[in-house]
């Protein structure tokens, strides 16, 4: 059995309840990082989107400061997905039981886990978003030099810029979107965000969620009883 | 002649329009006012231009702009396109026409058209950067302008430039200064030949016809008055002795019109945008509140501690 | 000049202002707060005017220079804008792009300021008092006038002419300053004397 | 200009050759495009480029550079060949019908009297038979074969439209339109509008080429009429003034001459000035000149001028040579003969030709004295700046003083216009730092002068000492009071002479015009034809009056024309014989049965009878001359020759190539091309560009904007044969100097096939120097020949030959 799963930093911990670690510090220095700029785009983005949002430039220090700092928190975010991309693109490689699960996207939904295959550390909602998401900035950071006219006017045609601010403008929303549900997945389904908090879940969480993956774990454990007794 | 615009006054006068008169406001909803004023526009003889650059002239003075002393790239072209400084410019070219084999200079005075229906205005997401008064002026307001260039994208006709040093846009402004104190534009009372002229549409239309009859009496069938119907008409119009083809003028768009993919991108994708946004947390708000939060049970942890343990497996 | 009413109305020629005074006495801030959208403050407000000719060619067009300061009230006077005279019977108030930039010539950077002198075999301009300059210079007319001077030629028929220093009038300077020159110049005998008519 | 800006929208054709209005004159042109607009008037370009006057006319034709006399005596055998000729007009008008002296005659491009040496003309057969009753011999039939006429029609003859196609390169077809569109307006109610400028005067025969084209409006009668005349656009702001106020080498003040070392005295000058009428009932009015010259010296001498001194005659000085033109000038200079040299508002270094050899002369002087508002290229001349100005300060002793003046903006008085209309302007502008007005400066250094000569004596101080200088401040006078001095007085009571009984003018009081002048010292006029311009009516040429009755153009109540307030020069002759207008619709003045009276002050004594008195009262004939006697050095007919530096043998008298009479110094004649020369194949042209104003505009931001640096042009063709890119840079060269500059490579200018040899032009614009906001460039002086005009000493600028190459340069 393969151990694509396994990233760098991921171990279990004998316990009551059991502890497994699931992001390193680093890992999530990065994805915080990520999340603000990419909170900050939004925020920056929808002002001078919508008329409606251009209120919030004053977030910003108005509306030349918007203008001025939304590419260069683009530039941030960028590499610092990148990083992200580094650290996770491995395990979000798509799996049999990614098929299973999509096709039981019902039992997903209503929570019937039960119904469902074992899964990797990520099950495919999740690879979903990583992949839409790595998919999404990379067109965002195009389009979005190709409008950055303080420094890259000359280098596109007027009508090449209309369509790179139409994609750019598509790309945001979906962006957008797609960070939606991964927030709201994250609140949902309880005990998920101190994995990026606190960088570990509880074992019990890993095993309704990510069997496969805490089974992995598990099995690379040294045999042969725990240094702690359990009661019986 | 065309009547001249008169000598400016040195009391001090009430502006004739102001923020009471704006028909359209650039990102904002505003209710125009009852009563439209006088439409003005500039009619450009280009058949009358003798390209001597007055307008330029007395343009940069009146702005009270300072362009950079530029080189020769081997034309007359100076400086070689609209800056941020250069709000209007002479193009040159030089056309053989086909019929007669005669060489003819075409020369057009470039600048910002006042569109009816603004490109600019329309693109522009900073509230009142951009406002169309009543009269027909397009004007940009610098203290709003962020300077973010989508009004240069909006803009059928290349006109508005960024200013590298303020980061703002700039274009003609009708010279709107003059005109709110009964003035006409620095370029028209220059132009020496009255290539140039300021007045009331209707005025300039009018004008215009004798203009072109004058044309087609020297033998210039297709003279004709270049007022493109797809931007709901300009408050700046040209005169062209051949208005079958205004692109030989150094490119002046035939019938221009703002771009399919700016009208989508400030249309439909301002509201559908928005709207899959709201979706997609009213989704998640909704299936929170049927689904309920997704716990971990505390078989759940068992499990994992005995899987930790490995005790089931060796009994 | 023979403006239609309507138009006139239109463009507002006279008529359209407010009473100077009227107005004064609310200050002018009150205007400027009429602009409070984009369009800005009319620059000409409260300047000077005063009639001139272009110095350019010879179509003589009439210009309107606006200052800050009034000249005849014996103020420094700051020229702040040229426009082309409308009542001008030949230009009309149009300029040509020289006309039209009358006032970076006004206020060219290259404009002269003081006298200067530059000494034989010298690379450079040095300041010079006016008195300095106009005294040297004077001496040296006198000297070559006196060692130059022809009174009588060959055929002893007087001719009193002085052939060694010339003068190089201009083309821009006044009828009036032509005919000081022509006085100055001609009462020393010199007849090495031309203008740019041929250039 | 005969007539006025104004005037010209009253036209039916305008011509311009020699000349570019739209571009040098755009708002004068202005109403040439308003006779376009309001009349159907049709413009016609003819010139080596297709400017931007060309592109906005109804036909262009190209020509060579110094071609037009061809051309125009071709038009003019045209119409005489098709009877297109305004026939009452030259009838009555022209000296068309005077008989012409046997001997005179025109062969092998050399008219009777020719002396190779001294490079002149014997020039006593040019000119009329002179009857035994004193009067010229006329004959109204012009049948005579020695009558003007005739021996114009034998002159002409040889100017077919295949000679203009093999001299101008201008293609036969478009010769014949042109001819055919011009000869349209020797209808009395058609009138065509010559407008010309230095593209006819700065040719080694530029008096000739202006008076071919006067020739040809005289045979089509638009001389004097409204929408007609002989338009000379002037250069400068007031050249005209600086004109008619004599600063000239020979002038003084209002035309009137300098007296030649020949009129040893006051008599012998006036005699030579004898002006007695050629026909019966003349007015030749120039008998007035005693009256004009005496009032001259007594503004010049006052109280010193009497009758016992002839009005200090002798204190004016005395010519040796025609000229001490600015070519002379710097020939002497160039000799070492010269010692000091002032330059007030001019840039010789810049504006005469042959660079090198002014750079060299000024080097020669020990001191240079040049008051301008602008810091300029000849005050700086001693500078090194790269290969533009190329010169070892070290080496250069000149003493250099550089004054400040004032500017336009700081000064009042008036200029004259191209109309000769003398216009008051106000000074509204605080002068920077210490410039200084030139009437403070001139007065100071005259201040200074006398005050040397009163204390240490010297040289003949007696008209230094005298020179009448009445001013409230001696040492700064006002424009007011000059103009008054210009303008003239009574110095004692002047009678009308008419009735002595009656007083014209009180002791003291300022003339109402030259009209109330006298010979005997009792008045005073410094510029006798400026007389009435500030009387004791007040400043006239201050009145800003604009009212125009019907429409006319005239403006009389608008500042002030010379002479007498007078806005279209000759127009008694818009009349007919009998005093109707020719064209009622273009009625300027007309004779009531009594007096001469309408819309213009009439150019003929208000009650000479219409069919007595001629029109051209300055002409002892009274009548206009298409036969100009012995008043021109290069012939009574204009004739076309080569300019001296030519691409061709002058196809129409091969033996005479360029003007036999031009001057030439010894030294110069070493640095022509040949003609036809392989060596300088290209025919080039220098001119100026409507972005700037000769040397000044390139101080000048915004203008500096417009047109920021030094180019040539040459057509796509040229541009091929030499392989020279577009903005590309290139060397041109002459046999006097090199230039450098960019490549405008252009449509605009085409070869031409002159007597079967393409011809290709290349167009040098003259705007740059070393000072200035501008970028650094050369001037075509570098470039062009040290020869002049052979009547008035006006430099070859338009025509010369040069070779050109591309090079390598790094970008400014």
């Amino acid at each position: 059995m393969s151990a694509d799963d396994i990233e760098p930093g991921d171990a279990i911990h004998r316990g009551h309840p059991v502890i497994v670690d699931r992001y390193t510090k680093g890992a999530r220095i990065n994805h915080w990082i990520t999340a603000a700029s990419l909170v900050l785009l939004a925020l920056s983005g929808l002002a001078l989107f919508h008329p409606k949002l251009f209120f919030l430039t004053g977030l910003f220090g108005g509306g030349q400061t918007t203008r001025m700092i939304h590419p260069w928190i683009g530039v941030v975010l960028f590499f610092s997905f990148f990083g992200l991309f580094l650290r996770f693109w491995k395990a979000n490689l798509w799996k049999r039981e990614d098929g299973t699960w999509l096709a039981r996207i019902r039992d997903v939904l209503t929570g019937h886990e039960e119904r469902l295959p074992e899964l990797g550390k990520y099950n495919a909602g999740q690879k979903f978003v990583f992949w839409s998401m790595s998919a999404l900035i990379l067109v965002l950071i195009t389009s979005g030099v190709v409008i950055w006219d303080q420094y890259f006017y000359e280098f596109t045609t007027i009508e090449q810029k209309r369509v790179a601010v139409l994609v750019h403008a598509i790309a945001a929303v979906l962006a957008i979107s797609v960070w939606i549900i991964h927030v709201y997945a994250a609140i949902w389904v309880r005990g998920t965000i101190r994995a990026m908090t606190r960088g570990s879940v509880t074992g019990g969480w890993a095993w309704r969620h990510h069997r496969k993956w805490l089974r992995e774990l598990a099995a690379k454990l040294p045999n042969g009883r725990s240094k702690t007794t359990h009661a019986k | 002649m065309f009547p001249p615009i008169p000598n400016p006054t040195t009391k001090p006068q009430r502006p004739t329009f102001g923020a009471q008169d704006l028909i359209r406001r650039s990102a904002s909803t505003i209710t125009p006012p009852a009563q439209r004023q006088t439409e003005v526009a500039k009619l450009i003889d280009v058949s009358k231009c003798i390209g001597c650059k007055a307008c330029q002239a007395a343009c940069l003075e009146w702005n009270d702009l300072t362009e950079e002393v530029g080189v020769n790239v081997g034309v007359y072209d100076n400086p070689h396109d609209l800056t941020a400084n250069t709000l209007t410019l002479m193009r040159f070219t030089e056309w053989v026409n086909p019929e007669t084999d005669n060489l003819e200079w075409l020369i057009r005075k470039d600048g910002c058209m006042h569109c009816e229906d603004p490109g600019c205005l329309k693109a522009c997401p900073a509230p009142g950067a951009i406002v169309q008064y009543s009269n027909g002026i397009v004007d940009f307001d610098h203290d709003k302008c962020i300077g973010c260039g989508y009004c240069v994208k909006g803009c059928p006709f290349n006109i508005p430039r960024i200013s590298e040093v303020t980061h703002k846009a700039a274009k003609c402004t009708l010279c709107s200064d003059r005109v709110a104190v009964g003035q006409g534009p620095a370029c028209a009372k220059a132009c020496p030949t009255q290539a140039i002229v300021f007045g009331s549409k209707d005025e300039m239309k009018t004008h215009a016809e004798g203009r072109i009859a004058d044309l087609k009496s020297r033998g210039y069938a297709n003279a004709g008055l270049y007022d493109p119907p797809g931007v709901g008409g300009t408050h700046v119009m040209y005169v062209l002795h051949h208005a079958d083809k205004p692109e030989i003028y150094a490119g002046l768009p035939n019938n221009p019109r703002i771009s399919p993919i700016v009208e989508a991108w400030k249309g439909v994708t301002k509201y559908a945008g928005l709207a899959v946004i709201g979706f997609a947390a009213a989704f998640g708000f909704v299936h929170h509140l049927i689904a309920g939060p997704n716990r971990v049970s505390d078989a759940d942890e068992n499990a994992a501690e005995r899987l930790a343990d490995g005790r089931r497996w060796r009994s | 000049m023979n403006m239609d009413l309507s138009r006139r109305q239109f463009l507002g020629t006279a008529g359209a202002g407010l009473a100077g005074g009227a107005l004064g006495a609310f200050g002018f801030g009150e205007i400027e707060a009429a602009f409070a959208d984009s369009i800005r403050p009319f620059k000409l407000v409260n300047t000077t005017e005063t009639r001139n000719t272009c110095p350019y060619c010879s179509v003589a067009c009439g210009v309107i220079m606006y200052s800050k300061g009034d000249l005849k009230k014996g103020e420094p006077a700051e020229i702040i804008h040229i426009e082309g005279d409308v009542d001008h019977p030949t230009n009309r108030g149009t300029l040509c792009p020289k006309g039209a930039a009358l006032l970076d010539f006004v206020k060219a950077e290259t404009r002269l300021r003081y006298p200067m002198v530059r000494r034989p075999g010298s690379d450079k301009f040095e300041r010079i008092s006016w008195e300095q300059a106009l005294d040297r210079i004077a001496r040296l007319m006198k000297d070559d006038r006196d060692a130059n001077f022809i009174a009588a030629n060959a055929d002893g028929v007087t001719v009193n002419r002085w052939t060694t220093t010339g003068f190089l009038a201009a083309s821009a300077t006044t009828n009036e300053t032509a005919f000081a020159t022509y006085k100055v110049v001609r009462s020393a005998g010199m007849v090495v004397f031309d203008n740019q008519a041929r250039v | 200009m005969t007539n006025s800006w104004t005037d010209i929208r009253n036209t039916d054709l305008v011509v311009i050759m020699g000349g570019n209005a739209a571009e040098a004159h755009p708002c004068g042109f202005k109403w040439v495009t308003e006779a376009k607009a309001n009349r159907g008037a049709k413009l016609i370009v003819v010139d080596p480029r297709y400017t931007r006057s060309a592109a906005v006319s109804d036909v262009y034709a190209p020509i060579r550079q110094g071609a037009d006399i061809a051309f125009l005596l071709g038009v003019i055998r045209y119409c005489i060949e098709n009877d297109k000729v305004q026939w009452d007009y030259v009838k009555a008008f022209t000296n068309a019908a005077y008989i012409v002296k046997d001997g005179f005659a025109f062969e092998d491009g050399l008219f009777t009297g020719y002396d190779e040496k001294k490079r002149d003309y014997d020039k006593s057969t040019w000119d009329y038979v002179i009857g035994a009753d004193g009067y010229a011999v006329v004959d109204n039939s012009l049948e005579n074969p020695r009558c003007v006429w005739n021996l114009l029609k034998e002159h002409v003859s040889v100017y077919t439209p295949e000679m203009v196609e093999r001299v101008c390169g201008t293609p036969k077809a478009k010769f014949l339109k042109i001819a055919e569109m011009i000869a349209e307006c020797s209808s009395p109610t058609k009138t065509m509008t010559s407008m010309y400028a230095l593209g006819w005067t700065q040719h080694s025969k530029g008096s000739q080429n202006i008076r071919a084209m006067a020739m040809l409006q005289l045979i089509l009668g638009n001389i004097g009429v409204r929408g007609g005349g002989m338009n000379a656009l002037r250069g400068h702001s007031n050249i005209q003034g600086l004109t008619d106020v004599g600063l000239m080498s020979n002038l003084i003040p209002g035309y009137m001459n300098l007296p030649t070392e020949k009129e040893v005295d006051f008599d012998a000058y006036m005699k030579t000035r004898g002006f007695k009428p050629l026909r019966p009932g003349q007015t030749s009015y120039w008998q007035n000149y005693k009256k004009f010259f005496v009032s001259f010296l007594k503004s010049m001498y006052g109280a010193a001028a009497t009758p016992a001194n002839h009005f200090a005659y002798d204190w004016l000085p005395k010519l040796d040579v025609p000229f001490y033109d600015v070519l002379r000038a710097f020939e002497l200079m160039h000799q070492g003969k010269m010692t000091g040299y002032f330059c007030q508002g001019f840039n010789p270094l810049q504006s005469f030709p042959n660079r090198k050899k002014i750079s060299d002369s000024l080097s020669k002087l020990k001191f240079l004295v040049v008051m301008d508002p602008l810091d300029t290229e000849t005050a700086r001349f001693w500078e090194k700046h790269g290969d533009i100005n190329d010169v070892d300060p070290a080496k250069i002793a000149t003493e250099v003083y550089q004054l400040p003046s004032t500017c336009f903006a700081e000064d009042d008085g008036s200029l004259t216009n191209s109309g000769r209309w003398l216009q008051w302007h106000w000074a509204g502008g605080t002068a920077p730092a210490e410039a200084k007005r030139d009437t403070w400066i001139l007065a100071q250094l005259h201040l200074r002068l006398k005050q040397l000569y009163r204390e240490e004596g010297g040289a003949f101080a007696d008209p230094i000492l005298n020179l009448e200088w009445p001013y409230a401040d001696p040492g700064d006078p006002t424009a007011e009071e000059i103009a008054k001095e210009i303008n003239g007085k009574a110095l004692g009571v002047v009678k009308d002479p008419a009735d002595p009984t009656k007083v014209l003018v009180e002791a003291g009081k300022l003339v109402p015009s030259f009209a109330a002048l006298r010979d005997d010292g009792s008045t005073a006029c410094g510029c006798w034809i400026y007389s009435g311009c500030f009387n004791e009516n007040g400043n006239n040429m201050a009145r800003r009056d604009t009212t125009d009755p019907d429409n006319t153009g005239a403006y009389l109540k608008w500042a002030f024309a010379w002479p007498v307030n007078r806005r279209i020069l000759y127009n008694r002759a818009s009349a007919d014989i009998n005093g109707k207008a020719w064209d009622p619709s273009r009625k300027l003045i007309e004779w009531d049965g009594a007096k001469w009276s309408g819309y213009d002050v009439p150019d003929i004594a208000p009650t000479a009878k219409p069919n007595e008195v001629g029109p051209f009262i300055m002409n002892p004939e009274g009548v206009s001359r298409l036969f100009v006697r012995g008043m021109m050095r290069d012939g009574p007919f204009p004739a076309h020759y080569e300019p001296f530096e030519s691409p061709v043998i002058n196809p129409v008298s091969p033996r005479m190539q360029s003007n036999p009479v031009a001057r030439i110094f010894q030294d110069d004649l070493r640095q022509f091309a040949k003609a036809g020369s392989t060596e300088f194949p290209f025919a080039a042209t220098s001119y100026r560009l409507t972005e700037h104003f000769h040397y000044w505009t390139k101080h000048v931001r915004v203008n500096a904007v417009l047109q920021p640096e030094f180019f040539v042009e040459i057509s796509e063709e040229l541009a091929a044969l030499r392989k020279i890119k577009l903005g590309g840079w290139v060397r041109v060269w002459s046999k006097r100097g090199s230039v450098r500059a960019k490549a405008v490579v252009t449509k605009r200018i085409r070869p031409l096939i002159c007597d079967g040899k393409a011809v290709h032009i290349v167009g040098i614009p003259l705007h740059w120097g070393f000072t200035g906001v501008a970028k650094e460039g050369f001037g075509p002086n570098a470039l062009t020949p040290f020869v002049g005009d052979a009547n008035i000493e006006t430099p070859e600028y338009k025509a010369f030959l040069v070779n050109i190459e591309p090079i390598d340069w790094p970008e400014a």
